[in-house]
This record gives structure tokens, C-alpha cells and sequence, in this order.
């Protein structure tokens, strides 16, 4: 395509000036703002970014330095990272819903000494934690409430620095020339941005990404799902996950689509369905939460309808995956596949505002063959990417046409993959990213001499598909005392495939058998009890409750059964399994801002159930601290009970890791 | 000028000149007025008790007469046919409670209202589809009401009173002192007043809404029974009574919705006034104002005192 | 909305007082006699036990009711008493003890209707509902966006109120007061039957009406905390009579208001 | 189930607050506009045009300003007939005096006088309410018919006592009278109703409809927001009355052709009350859905038993009728207070959130 051969477009302050020229009128950005979806054109938006720069270099910003960025999805965040870049400054996105302390952390780790905040809550934030972050010396706001009578000596809100911006930009001709002439000057090798992953293990690392790798990257994702300028997609995951960055931010820049920034966080799903975007992103989890919502809200329907619904999911079950595929399809299947696209899929799709999407992707966990088939089922093209933040997102993604729910598809264009004998998977690609941020240990510890990065993945491909298979982290990978391999995660999936279930940790490395811990999910299992006229107070009384075991008791054993299926796997059968008396929270450390499980530390921190979930005996006291959303700490204790497991005859022969 | 006189003195001097002729109109308002008193007392009973603004008693008081005289006509003896119209009226309060209002229970008035004009478009088409839409006469002699008429001399002149009018306004106070002692002295009365002040209240001193309701519905038929036959007597029975139902409207706005005594004292003044103004000063616009007459004066009345006669102020507060 | 204006600056120029008010129903004294005023920009609280008449108080101040005796100054204007929508033009907003809302209109119209005095189009534009008129009908919908932003109910824009729960009813109201970008904002015990959470959320959005809109508040609250931590200056009525003006400490410390406070549960 | 709202989104107020911000609504209205202005004149004959759309559609429009009137401001007025009636004789008169004007310009005018009568009747207001306002205006009702069969100016002194209209022509086309044609009748009537029921809305999404609305729904705290009740509720009588005006101005003269004073009177005042309530307070759609099965109901009773067969005299028909629409306005009650519009609204919803309940 025309758009990603970016002549010397380079950077991304390089690629805004393009964007202002080949699609200067076309929106650039949408913010549901004050009742209706505010709308900036490429044009304007280089203009106010191009003000907004100059302003920031009038209040000292320079070459190099680091800014950080704290909100969530708005404009002027997103043209504030613009901005920094084009002063061939560093910005440094952190999580919004970041604590205190790993705020600081970030903050002083990349020692930034500016940071554009979204409102007051961050200001705050960042204030209580001054004294760790000394370099600090200004910041900027988007939201005015509350703020007024704050010291404004190092704050001041990101409209003044745009307004006096312009007004230099308007007195002084040479300031333009000299923006000009930054930006030109501005090489592709130059960082471009940091992006601290959120570690699984320990504390998060500064992966420092160039202008010129994450372009190509975006160029070529561009191409191979032919997004255009015509498309627009709704920002409404962290701005400071790579996935943000990369599938928004870049390849807009890059393809010159729309970026839409929901009002709120309550409203993003009216606004979702409002802007009906065409390429959409959403990781499992919300997958699953969507349809876990789905589900319940159909219980309540009417008889015929529900049974309507129900008989053409079921069609669509059977036949829309292959008409999605292109593939032949019996004329009766079209024809019911018509009625229920007329009846159940279309209206579905747009109440859930997945109506205009072309292209939509889910990474970051596996996700369940239920899950993945429905969406596709009902004509959302959704398909699975594997990635990390060190390559800039894509590693390996699924052509249209190959989609299967347990592969995370084909070697990406112009991406090198290698597999260790350990099964870890290694890989060299364009958008690689240049070191972690002040850690060269770190970053040697994960290249190979040879310029390959670890990815700490174990996985294989798929030989009919050709697909790569990634079964769980290579570290993550152990074996049963009887030398069965056990990989905590894949069984952790299958569990977590059922709607009732929202959390697994199974334990078993070095130990006699397969045991779990469950967290229960408060949406689908509180409906259920409400249905079955259970009583409870609380999370920890549902946890509890007998018939709540006996449901999920009911899951595990359809689980062992299809482990036992499988001759690598049937050693894995579950004997044990607990249900937690709290869910897991990232407050609380025990999940990863992108909500994975943090294995390590969940292990201590539950050390009293593990044992006696080996003991043998039938229930165990446990007391965890917890953290509240405003920082507050407290204690919950609870005794929990153990349920045992009947499991299916295991098959002579035990296998290895493929 | 002249005009001025004819409004301001001619009627005067008239009234001067002939008191006979005067008392006879004060005579004839007076009876009218008793009449729209009585189904004034049928509103209030259930407005009282129910908040039900019963648009159908002025129907309620033709399908009473027409039942009664239907009977009749079908050979069936006065006083049974008397005893029958009294069932059918209890029937209908009783199925009315059931089907109306029980389920409306708690919707706003506007709406209660709608559906007694519901009921009133049922009654007339039940009432004539049985007993037939010709007018009728009122069985009097039958259920022995005097007749004729007393000529009692005064002024030089002499006032005419019908008999029957005379049994009417006797009846309709007897009826409004029954009522008297049966909201003062009967459990069943107390009720009513608790109900009327509370239903909460009436709830918590374990009384039965419906129960009161039907009683109240019924008691309203009674009532409109009595009317009819007296209406009835006077000229004869059909759905042209309806209008009387109007009438009936502005007394209450006169005397207030929920008092009895307002019923009656209004229910005389609109008689009174409207004769007289027919009498004496409707030559001057065309016969005829007494279709409306009532209305403005109470209109402007209400202008003065929107509470009614009896009502008390109401002092709104937030 | 109105430009904010600094309290500190506007401080101790009086925008309205009240002399000698007395106010009676039918014999029954609700006011009798009392003084106090309010300066521009301040948070002022009235404060007593139930009865005291403090309502009554705000309903004289907006016009509601009309004080048999006693002279009320407001904006260097005196009169006898005020008229509702005289006391609206010349910037007297108000909420109420039990939310007096629009219940069949939408939240968002509610408040629209907060801007009538503001909206001056003809009739026969309104007809057309074309040119000036929609020009105006949007402008104001934007001033009445920023207030649904500002107290953060975007959500329920388009929910008849009859439907919310009371503490978003509540915020509604305030919303409506304030698209009258009024100079005196009237709160009728704004927290009342809130739990913890939606008071300091409210107190939240009082402090920063306060503050960025520079509006002078009087409020009546029962929670002594919240009068404690919000107002700039208090005043006590008890049975009608005024038994201490002050400070929040000074008047903490008042035999007076101490003894009226014994007995009565807070 | 058919609304597809996904990408619809608004960037402007003006289109946010559009009569019909919905495309599949737009659409709809659309189709609905098509049919009644081509479809229905190709395809209704006069009879059905005379007997049943021209009379819904007079009946609607009088039902919109008993609605503006009961069902946005709150005031509750029993002299819908009375003031039809103005509309009726004052196009009457004028029609005598200006010969030459053309008579939709009367009609319009007419329901000047009739707004005007509307607001003095409505002086009351400011002092009373609910069910003692209707009762005032009772009186207008019966003053008004009282007027109409004694002042004989008003009818020209025909020996008929009622409205004789005439016939006059716009464009050469004879639009009243009896040379006139059910169909042209149709179409004027129809575009008379169409724009002011436009107007209408346009009126009551406004500012105007807001201070109704809110005078409806608490008259207290909207003085308090600086509305001034006794202009406020004056504008909605002579709204309303105008709207009534018209009506009954077109009744006279585009659907009977000729009136006396029963077309006014009382029963015509309860009549369009049906219409609103059974229609649903406050929904300009529901005085359509209310004036189309008050109007319509008894005309299929009155018809079935002749399709089906039945020998019934047309007496007992009658009393069977009435009968029945008086069982039905109870039934409706029970079923949905608020009224058909209320169920067509549901209606929408559970398409709009379909396959879901909510």
C-alpha cells in the first residue's frame, strides 16, 4: 500500500506532518467529550501539537529527556506523547491504575522531570510520592476540577502550554523554522518511546523502543490486515500497554485511521457501540467477561427468544466459522446462517457495537475454543496475534482464512522465529526493540549473541497448521515428581474456559500430583446462585458455599477427562482443588497490571493452603492483606475447604515435551 | 342605560312587585337544588373514600330509575322490583370494586377518573340494550309517592308546590341525616371516615379497602336510586339525565369534594341561583343560560375561594 | 460558566442580609426575629434542630414565603420580601430538603430547564425550532454539558429522574441549580439519606462549586461534620430565634448551641 | 431487532438533539410520510378517506393540543368541544366577511380565536387545579355551545341552525363543499396536520415544552428556576386551543362539510380526552395511536356484524358499541395507564436492545 512506503517518514513526528498532508481533512481523532464525539483532523491535530511542542520546549523540555505520560485514552495525553516526540524527547506512558508506589518507581527509574497528568487523582498520586522522584520538577493536567487551588509554581494545565505555544509560534516566525528543523533533524535510530512492561515476575523493565523500528513494525501490520485511512478503532485500553501504543497509536499514525477516545470507563461499551469501530482489539479476559454478560442477560429473556438464541448461536456454531473461512458450506447451512444473521447474530453484533468490524485481534492469555469459535461464529473476524513488548507487539499473527482457536498463527512477515530444544521460543524482528531503559544486564540476559530475544515462551509448531503453539512460559514449564511435563498454564486455561471459573493457579512441579486453586466469577456464579436461590453476602461467602463446590467440582472433572484424552497431558488429572476465599487482584500484587497470574508470589503468599492442599487434610486457615483502591491496607481471613477429585485411568506411556 | 337597568334593577323591582312569583322560583330552585344535592352526596361518598372522582353517578342515577321501572314493566311488583334495583345496585358497586377499581389501585386520579367515564359509556349502552333507549315514566303511584299539588296562598298571590316535590325534599333529608348518623354512630362509618382522612391509616386499623370501597359504591347507589325516583317523578326517565350528572359538578366545587354538608348547601344555592337567573334575567340573553349559569358562578366563586365552602386552606410547603 | 471569581478578593462584601425577619403561620412563629448575613463568596451554613425553622429561612431568602416583618438586602437591594422568580433573575438558585426535580424529564433536560431566564429566543423561533433558536438551544446544551461533566453524570443523561437513585437525584438538582450560574446557591440539607461515600462525593462538588464557579453558598445540613469541614461561617437558629453566628469553632464552643444540640440525635 | 445503531455517533448537538437522531427512525417516517401523502389518495376510496382518515387525522390534531394542554403542562381541561367550536364559527364568519382570502389562511386564522377564548378561559388556572380546573373549564364548554345554538350571527341565521359551508377554490380546485373531492380534502388536511404536528414537537423539545414540562411536574421548584406560572400555563391554553381551533375548524369544513352545534358539545370534549389518555399523556405519537382506535373502534363494531353476517338493527348495535368502548377504556386503563404510545415505546426498546430483554 501507498500509505506504508513512508518516504524518509522515519519518525512519528515526521509521519504526522505526512498524515497532515495526504489526509488533512480527515479525522484524526474522535473524544466523546460533553455529550458528543468531539473531532480533530490530521491537520489540526499537527497544528495543536506543534503549539503544544513549542510550549513545552519554552518550559525547558529537551532533547532526550524523558516525560512521563499517567492517565487514561484522551487526546491531549496522546497528543502530549506527539509533542515530547517531536521535541525528540522520550515519553514514558504509566499505567493510570498504577499504585502509588510502583508509580514512583517508574518515575524514578526513567527519572523523568516533567509529566503530563490527566486530573487531579494523578496530581495527587504523584505528590505523595515527591520525595522518591526528586528529579520531578513540573506537571502538566488535562482535567481543571479541583486543581485550582493547588500550588501552581510546578503545575499547569496542558491548554495553557498549547495556547502560549501558539501565541510564540504566531509572534515569532523562527520558531516554526526551528520546530521544522527538529523535527527533521530527528533520526530514526532515536528512541522513541518506553513502555515499562509490567513484568510477570518482579518489577517492570523500561523497554526502550526507536522511531524507525516501531514504524516498519506498524508498516507491515498495516499491509497485512489493509487498514486505511477509512478505518477507526476505539483507544479504551491503557494507554501505557504496548498494545495501546502499538495498535492505536502507531498504526494510526501509519495507516492514518481514526482513534477514538471514549467519554469515560463506564461508558466505553455505549461508546464502542456509538463510534462502531472497524478494527478492534480486546484481550481474553474482556472476550470472556462480554460473553459471560451475554449469557446472563439472554437468561432472563423469554422463553422463545432464549430458545431462538440459543438454536441459531448453535447454527452459527456449526456453520459460521467456514463461511467466515470462505469455506464451502451446504446451501442449508447458508440459508439458516441468513436467518440467523437476520435474527440473532446482527442484532447481537450491534448491540455490542462489533457491527463494522473488519479485523479484530485478541493476545496476551490463550483463549478458550468456546470463547474464540462464538465471536467467530457470529461474523466477527477475530483473530489471534502472539507478541511482546520487546518486538513491539507482533511476533506471530493468523491470516485471514487460518484462524484456529489453540494457535497463535504464522510466523509474522519479515519475523525470524527459533525454537530452543527446551522448546523456547526465540525471535528477530523489525520492530525489536533496542535494550531495557539503564539495564544492560537485563537486556543481555535476553538476546542471544546472535541477536535473538528469548521470549521466555515455551511453544512449537503446529505441523498440519504450520502455526506456532505456545503451551506456557518456558520457566513455567515443570515436571511431576513421576517426570510428567506439566505445564501449569494450559491447564489453567482449560479451567478458566468455563464462564463460572475466572481464575486458576495449578500447582504440581516437583510435587506427586495436580492440584488447583480457583477464583470464582462473581458475575456468572452470582447470577447462578441468584437463579438457584442461594443466599450470600459476599465474594467470600459464594467461595464457600457447598453447592458453589459441587458446580465447579462438576468443571474440574469434565477438565480431567479431557486431559486424560490426551496422552501428554493425562499424568495432569486434578486430584485436589480449592476455591479462594478472595480474588486475585493486581492491587494486591498477586496479578500483573495486565492480569496475569503472578505465579512466585502467590505461591508464598498462599504457602498454608498449598501445603495443606498436599497434606491431604480438608480445609485451612488463611489471613492475606489486602489493599484497597485507595491505598488502604487490611486483613482477610477465612478457613477454606479442599475438595478431592475422582480421576480417570492415566495411559501406560508418559511423553516429553515436543 | 337601559341595558344597565334591565340588568341591575328590572329583576329587583320584579321580585318586589310579585313575591309571590318569587317564592315560587326560590320554591322550584330549592327542589332542583336538593336534586343535584343528592348526587353531589353520591360524588362526595365515594370521593371521600376511594379519591375516585366518579364521573358515572349521573349515570348510575338513570340506570338505577331505568332498572327499577324496567322491572316493572316486566310484571314484576313494585316493591320487588324496588328490592331488585336495590340488589342490582349493590351488584353493580360490588363489580365495580372487582374489576375497576382494585385494578387501578394506586394509579393516579386522571386515570380512576377515565375509567368511570368507561363505566358511564358501559351503563348506557347496558341499560339501554336491556330495558330498551325510549324514555320512560316513573312508577310513582305504584310506590305510592303523592301526587298533585299543594296551593299554599301568600303575598296576595299563591305558590304551587308539587307533592312530589315536597316527598323529594323530605326523602333527600331523611337520606342525608341516615347518612349522618351512619358516619357518626356505625363501625362501618368510622371506617369510611378513617379511610377518608388515611388509607394508610385505615390499613393499620386492620380495615379492608375493598371492602370499604363496595360499601361506599353502594351506598353512592342508593342514593342515586333515590334521585332517580325522584327525578323521574318529576319528568320522566331516560339517558337524557345524564346532563343532571353535569350539574352536579359545580356543587361540588361550591361545597368541596369531601363535604356532605357542602353538597347540600351548594347543591341549594346553584337550584336556587340558576332559577332565578333563568327567571329574571335570562329573558335578556336568550333563554336557556341555566346549562351554564351553575358553572360560572361557581367559576367565579373558585376565583375567591379555590378551596370550596368547607375545604380548609391548604399551605404548601417544600 | 461564569468566570471564576477569587473568594479571597470578594471576601467580606456582604451580598445579601437579612434584619429582623419574623415569620409566622396562623399565630405559629416559624421566624421571629432574626438577623444574619452572607458574603460573596463564602460557604455559609444554618444549622439548628429540627423545627428550627432553617427551611423556612431559605424559602424567605428565594421568596417562597414572605416574612411578615423585616427587611431583606440582597445585591444592595432592599425589599420586604422577595418573589420566587424575581429571587431567580437576580441569581438565587436552590435545591431541596426532599429533591424537588422535574420527575418526567430526562436529567439532561432538567437541568436544561435550570437555564430558562438564560434562553431568550421567541416564540416563533421556538416553533421552527430552526436558526437562532437551535443556535441557542446549542449553546446552551454545551454550558449544560460542562455542569453533567463537571458532576460527572454522564451516564444518565438521558434517564428520566424518576428512575435514579437518590443520591444521583440529588446531583441532578444541584446541576439544575447551577446551570442558573446563580451568585447565591441555596442547598437544602444537600446530604441527606446519603450514605458516607455520595456525601463526601457531594461535599467534593460543593467545595469545587465554591471553587470554580466562585458561587456563594448558604446550606442547611443535619451532619455536623460536613457543616464543620465546609462552611467558612455558621449560623444557629433554634424554635426560630438566632442563639449564635460565627465561626465553625467559634460556634462549636457555644454554651447556647450546645444546650439546643442536647438531646437532639444527630 | 431491524435497528442497527452501531456508527451512528454524533459529532454536533444540532444532530444529537434531530427529531429523529435514529436513521432507521428517519427512514420509517419517511415511508409513513410516502403512503399517506401518494399511496393513500391512489388507492383509498372516498368513503374510507371520509369516513375514517380524515376524520383520525382532524381528531389527532385536536388531540395534540388537548395533550400539549393535559399531558405537558398538567392542566386538565374538559372544553376541547367548546373550543373546536370557536375554531368551527370563527372560519365560518371569516369565511363570510373575506370571500376572497383563501380558506387555508382562515382556518389557520381561526385558531387565533379560538387561542384567544382558550386563554381567557384559562384565567383560572393560575388560582386552581386538577379536577376544579376542569370544572372551570366545563363552564367554557357549556357557555361556549350555549353560545353557539343561541347566537344565531354566529351560523348566518340559517334555518338549519349550523354551519352551511361553502364552496371555495384554491387553484381552480373546489376545496370545501360539496363539490370538492374526498381526496383533495384529504391532502389539505393532511398537510395542515403534518406541519403542526412538526411545529409541536419542535415546540415542546424546546425551551417552551421545558417550562411546561416542568410547570407539570412541579409548579414549585419551576417558579423557583425563574418560571412565571400564570404566563406559562396562559401559553399552553391558547397552544392548545389554537391546536383545537384548527381542528375544529377543518372538521367543519374539510371532513362534514356542514356543523351544528352537537359536533361541539361536551361529548366531543370527552370524546378527544379518550383519545389522549387512551393514547398516552405527553406523546404526540399517542394522540395519533389514541384518536385512531377511539374513532376507528366504533366504526369496525358498527361494521363487523354486516361483514360477518349478523342480523343486529343498528340500535342495539349502538348500544353494544358503547358498551364495548366503554369495557376497553377500562381495559386499556388496566393495561397500560400510560397508554399506546408507552406500549409502542416499549415496543421500540426491546427491538433496539434485541436479541436482549433490556
Amino acid at each position: 500500500m501507498a500509505t506504508n512506503a513512508a518516504p524518509g517518514a522515519d519518525t512519528f513526528p515526521k509521519l504526522l506532518i505526512r498524515n497532515a498532508d495526504i489526509y488533512g481533512t480527515r479525522p484524526a481523532m474522535r473524544h466523546k467529550d460533553l455529550g458528543i464525539w468531539q473531532t480533530w483532523t490530521w491537520k489540526q491535530v499537527l497544528e495543536v501539537v506543534r503549539a503544544y511542542a513549542v510550549g513545552l520546549h519554552r518550559l525547558g523540555v529537551k532533547p532526550g529527556e524523558t516525560v512521563a505520560i499517567v492517565g487514561g485514552n484522551r487526546p491531549k495525553l496522546y497528543w502530549s506523547v506527539m509533542a515530547v516526540q517531536m521535541l525528540g524527547a522520550i515519553p514514558v506512558p504509566v499505567y493510570a491504575d498504577a499504585v502509588a508506589d510502583e508509580l514512583a518507581y517508574v518515575l524514578a527509574h526513567a527519572d523523568v522531570r516533567f509529566a503530563a497528568v490527566e486530573d487531579q487523582e494523578q496530581v495527587d498520586k504523584i505528590l505523595s510520592v515527591k520525595e522518591r522522584v526528586p528529579k520531578l520538577h513540573e506537571m502538566f493536567y488535562d482535567e481543571r476540577r479541583g486543581l485550582r487551588d493547588y500550588d501552581h509554581s510546578h503545575l499547569r494545565p496542558i491548554d495553557d502550554i498549547i495556547v502560549d505555544g501558539r501565541k510564540a509560534l504566531a509572534e515569532e516566525a523562527s520558531l516554526s523554522a526551528w520546530l521544522d528543523h527538529e523535527i527533521a533533524s530527528g533520526k530514526g535510530s532515536d528512541p522513541s518511546i518506553i513502555l515499562y512492561t509490567s513484568g510477570t515476575t518482579g518489577v517492570s523493565k523500561g523497554v526502550l523502543l526507536t522511531g524507525e523500528r516501531s514504524l516498519k513494525a506498524a508498516a507491515d501490520t498495516v499491509a497485512f490486515d489493509k487498514l486505511t485511512e477509512n478505518d477507526i478503532a476505539l483507544a479504551y485500553l491503557p494507554l501505557a500497554w504496548v498494545g495501546d501504543h502499538y495498535l492505536n497509536y502507531a498504526q494510526g499514525m501509519v495507516s492514518g485511521f481514526c482513534t477514538a477516545c471514549p467519554e469515560n470507563s463506564d461508558t466505553a461499551m455505549a461508546d464502542l457501540r456509538e463510534i462502531g469501530p472497524t478494527f478492534y482489539f480486546a484481550p481474553p479476559r474482556t472476550l470472556e467477561v462480554l460473553l459471560t454478560r451475554v449469557m446472563i442477560r439472554m437468561e432472563d429473556a423469554g422463553f422463545i427468544k432464549r430458545k431462538l438464541f440459543h438454536y441459531f448461536i448453535d447454527v452459527a456454531r456449526r456453520y459460521g466459522d467456514s463461511i467466515l473461512n470462505r469455506q464451502p458450506v451446504p446451501l442449508v447451512g447458508r440459508l439458516f446462517y441468513g436467518i440467523g444473521n437476520l435474527l440473532v447474530y446482527g442484532p447481537l453484533k450491534n448491540v455490542l457495537g462489533f457491527s463494522r468490524v473488519r479485523v479484530a485481534y485478541t493476545a496476551g492469555e490463550a483463549v478458550g475454543p468456546d470463547l474464540f469459535n462464538f465471536y467467530r461464529s457470529i461474523g466477527l473476524n477475530l483473530k489471534q496475534l502472539y507478541g511482546q513488548t520487546e518486538a513491539f507487539l507482533y511476533v506471530t499473527a493468523q491470516p485471514d482464512g487460518e484462524i484456529y482457536s489453540d494457535t497463535v498463527g504464522r510466523t509474522f512477515p519479515n519475523v525470524d522465529i527459533r525454537i530452543t530444544e527446551n522448546g523456547e521460543v526465540l525471535f528477530k524482528s523489525p520492530g525489536m526493540f533496542a535494550g531495557y531503559f539503564k539495564d544492560e544486564a537485563k537486556t543481555a540476559e535476553v538476546m542471544t549473541p546472535d541477536g535473538y530475544v528469548k521470549t521466555g515462551d515455551a511453544g512449537f509448531f503446529d505441523e498440519k497448521t504450520g502455526h506456532l503453539k505456545i503451551i506456557d512460559r518456558a520457566k513455567d514449564v515443570g515436571h511431576l515428581n513421576n517426570g510428567t511435563l506439566f505445564p501449569p498454564k494450559y491447564i489453567e486455561n482449560k479451567l478458566k474456559f468455563y464462564p463460572n471459573i475466572r481464575e486458576a493457579v495449578a500447582l504440581g512441579d516437583m510435587r506427586d500430583f495436580v492440584a488447583v486453586m480457583l477464583n470464582i466469577d462473581l458475575t456468572a456464579v452470582g447470577s447462578w446462585a441468584e437463579r438457584n436461590n442461594v443466599v450470600y453476602g459476599s465474594y467470600q461467602d459464594l467461595a464457600g458455599h457447598p453447592l458453589v463446590y459441587d458446580m465447579i467440582e462438576q468443571h474440574i472433572a469434565e477438565v480431567n477427562h479431557s486431559l486424560a484424552a490426551d496422552k501428554v497431558m493425562a499424568g495432569n488429572q486434578i486430584k485436589r482443588f480449592l476455591i479462594l476465599h478472595k480474588e486475585l487482584d493486581a492491587d494486591d500484587g498477586e496479578l500483573t497490571r495486565t492480569q496475569k497470574v503472578r505465579r512466585g508470589f502467590i505461591a508464598d503468599r498462599y504457602a498454608p493452603l498449598i501445603k495443606a492442599l498436599y497434606d491431604g487434610s480438608r480445609e485451612a486457615d488463611i489471613s492475606t492483606e489486602v489493599t484497597f483502591e485507595d491505598g488502604r491496607k487490611g486483613v482477610i481471613s477465612a478457613r477454606v475447604k479442599i475438595r478431592d477429585m475422582q480421576t480417570e485411568p492415566v495411559p501406560a506411556a508418559v511423553g516429553k515435551a515436543a | 342605560m337601559d341595558l344597565a337597568y334591565k340588568i341591575f334593577l328590572d329583576p329587583f323591582v320584579q321580585m318586589g312587585t310579585a313575591p309571590d312569583l318569587l317564592m315560587q322560583t326560590l320554591w322550584e330552585g330549592l327542589v332542583a337544588g336538593v336534586l343535584y344535592s343528592l348526587i353531589a352526596l353520591g360524588f362526595v361518598l365515594i370521593f371521600k373514600a376511594s379519591g375516585v372522582f366518579n364521573f358515572a353517578q349521573g349515570i348510575m342515577v338513570v340506570f338505577a330509575a331505568l332498572t327499577l321501572v324496567g322491572l316493572y314493566e316486566h310484571g314484576v311488583p313494585a316493591f320487588l322490583a324496588l328490592a331488585i334495583t336495590v340488589g342490582v345496585m349493590f351488584g353493580l358497586a360490588f363489580a365495580v370494586e372487582r374489576l375497576v377499581l382494585r385494578p387501578l389501585v394506586n394509579q393516579p386520579e386522571i386515570i380512576l377518573f377515565m375509567a368511570t367515564f368507561g363505566l358511564t359509556y358501559f351503563l348506557i349502552g347496558f341499560g339501554e340494550l336491556v330495558f330498551g333507549g325510549e324514555p320512560k315514566v316513573m312508577i310513582s303511584d305504584q310506590l305510592l309517592l303523592p301526587s298533585g299539588a299543594y296551593r299554599v296562598n301568600m303575598f296576595g298571590g299563591f305558590v304551587q308546590m308539587q307533592k312530589i316535590d315536597v316527598a323529594a325534599a323530605i326523602i333527600a333529608s331523611l337520606m342525608v341525616a341516615a347518612l349522618a348518623v351512619f358516619f357518626q354512630k356505625t363501625r362501618i362509618g368510622r371506617a369510611l371516615r378513617a379511610v377518608a382522612d388515611s388509607h394508610r391509616a385505615a390499613l393499620s386499623v386492620g380495615i379492608s379497602l375493598e371492602y370499604i370501597w363496595v360499601i361506599v359504591w353502594f351506598a353512592a347507589g342508593i342514593v342515586a336510586l333515590a334521585t332517580g325516583i325522584m327525578w323521574g317523578a318529576r319528568s320522566n326517565v331516560s339517558f337524557a339525565l345524564e346532563i343532571i350528572a353535569l350539574k352536579a359538578l359545580p356543587v361540588l366545587i361550591l361545597g368541596g369534594f369531601t363535604s356532605i354538608p357542602g353538597a347540600i348547601i351548594g347543591g341549594i344555592i346553584i337550584g336556587v341561583g340558576e332559577k332565578l337567573g333563568e327567571f329574571y334575567w335570562g329573558p335578556l340573553l336568550g333563554s336557556g343560560i341555566e346549562t351554564w349559569l351553575a358553572y360560572v358562578i361557581a367559576m367565579v366563586f373558585l376565583l375567591f375561594r379555590p378551596q370550596g365552602l368547607f375545604g380548609e386552606r391548604i399551605i404548601e410547603r417544600i | 460558566m461564569r468566570a471564576p471569581t477569587d473568594p479571597d478578593v470578594a471576601a467580606g462584601e456582604v451580598l445579601l442580609s437579612l434584619e429582623n425577619v419574623s415569620l409566622s403561620f396562623g399565630g405559629v412563629k416559624a421566624i421571629s426575629d432574626v438577623s444574619f448575613d452572607i458574603r460573596k463568596s463564602e460557604i455559609r451554613a444554618i444549622i439548628g434542630p429540627n423545627g428550627a425553622g432553617k427551611t423556612s429561612m431559605l424559602n424567605v431568602i428565594n421568596g417562597f414565603y414572605h416574612p411578615q416583618r423585616g427587611r431583606i438586602t440582597f445585591k444592595g437591594e432592599t425589599r420586604a420580601e422577595m418573589r420566587p422568580y424575581r429571587a431567580a433573575h437576580g441569581g438565587i438558585a436552590r435545591t431541596f430538603q426532599n429533591v424537588a426535580l422535574f420527575r418526567g424529564m430526562t436529567a439532561l433536560d432538567n437541568i436544561m430547564a435550570g437555564r430558562t431566564l438564560k434562553m431568550q429566543r421567541g416564540f416563533l423561533w421556538q416553533m421552527l425550532r430552526y436558526g437562532p433558536a437551535m443556535a441557542e438551544e446549542v449553546e446552551h446544551r454545551h454550558r449544560v454539558e460542562e455542569i453533567i461533566d463537571f458532576l460527572k453524570i454522564q451516564e444518565i443523561r438521558r434517564v428520566p429522574v424518576g428512575r435514579l437513585p437518590y443520591g444521583l437525584q440529588k446531583r441532578v438538582e444541584l446541576g439544575r441549580a447551577l446551570a442558573m450560574e446563580p451568585e447565591l446557591l441555596l442547598l437544602d440539607e444537600p446530604m441527606a439519606g446519603m450514605n458516607l461515600e455520595e456525601k463526601e462525593d457531594m461535599s467534593r462538588f460543593i467545595l469545587d462549586v465554591n471553587d470554580h464557579y466562585g458561587t456563594t453558598i448558604a446550606l442547611i445540613e443535619h451532619d455536623m461534620g460536613v457543616v464543620m469541614d465546609l462552611s467558612d461561617r455558621v449560623v444557629v437558629l433554634d424554635h426560630g430565634i438566632k442563639i449564635a453566628d460565627g465561626t465553625p469553632d467559634e460556634v462549636k464552643s457555644d454554651q447556647a448551641v450546645i444546650d439546643a444540640y442536647l438531646g437532639v440525635a444527630h | 431487532m431491524f435497528y442497527r445503531e452501531v456508527g451512528q455517533f454524533k459529532t454536533s448537538y444540532a444532530a444529537d438533539q434531530a427529531l429523529f437522531p435514529i436513521l432507521q427512525d428517519k427512514i420509517g417516517i419517511l415511508l409513513i410520510l410516502t403512503i399517506a401523502f401518494i399511496v393513500v389518495p391512489l388507492v383509498a376510496t372516498g368513503f374510507v378517506i371520509d369516513s375514517i382518515i380524515t376524520p383520525v387525522l382532524v381528531l389527532s390534531l385536536a388531540a395534540i393540543g388537548l395533550n400539549l394542554l393535559i399531558g405537558y403542562t398538567g392542566l386538565l381541561s374538559l372544553g376541547t368541544g367548546g373550543f373546536m367550536g370557536v375554531g368551527a364559527y370563527a372560519c365560518y364568519k371569516l369565511a363570510t366577511f373575506f370571500s376572497g382570502v383563501d380558506i387555508i389562511i382562515l382556518v389557520i386564522c381561526s385558531g387565533f380565536f379560538a387561542a384567544a377564548v382558550g386563554t381567557l378561559f384559562g384565567l383560572p388556572s393560575l388560582r386552581i387545579k386538577g379536577f376544579y380546573l376542569a370544572v372551570a373549564t366545563l363552564a367554557a364548554q357549556f357557555f361556549l355551545s350555549w353560545c353557539f345554538i343561541r347566537i344565531p350571527w354566529l351560523y348566518n341565521y340559517n334555518v338549519s341552525a349550523s354551519i352551511e359551508v361553502p364552496t371555495r377554490t384554491l387553484f381552480g380546485i373546489p376545496v370545501t363543499g360539496p363539490t370538492a373531492t374526498p381526496v383533495t380534502r384529504y391532502l389539505i388536511v393532511l398537510t395542515i396536520v403534518t406541519v403542526m404536528t412538526w411545529i409541536a414537537s419542535n415546540l415542546i423539545r424546546g425551551r417552551v415544552g421545558r417550562t411546561w414540562m416542568a410547570v407539570r411536574d412541579m409548579d414549585i421548584a419551576a417558579e423557583l428556576i425563574g418560571i412565571r406560572l400564570l404566563p406559562t400555563k396562559l401559553l399552553a391554553f391558547a397552544v392548545s386551543s389554537f391546536y383545537c381551533g384548527v381542528a375544529g375548524a377543518m372538521m367543519a369544513f374539510f371532513w362534514l362539510g356542514n356543523a351544528e352545534s352537537e359536533s361541539f358539545s361536551i361529548n366531543q370534549s370527552f370524546l378527544v380526552l379518550f383519545m389522549v389518555i387512551i393514547g398516552g399523556l405527553g406523546s404526540l405519537l399517542g394522540s395519533f395511536l389514541g384518536a385512531a382506535l377511539i374513532w376507528g373502534l366504533p366504526i369496525v363494531m358498527r361494521n363487523a356484524p354486516v361483514v360477518l353476517g349478523i342480523p343486529v338493527t343498528a340500535a342495539t348495535m349502538e348500544h353494544i358499541t358503547s358498551m364495548t368502548l366503554g369495557v376497553l377504556i377500562i381495559f386499556f386503563l388496566i393495561a397500560e395507564p400510560n397508554g399506546l404510545a408507552r406500549l409502542w415505546q416499549i415496543g421500540k426498546q426491546k427491538l433496539r436492545v434485541w436479541p436482549f430483554p433490556y
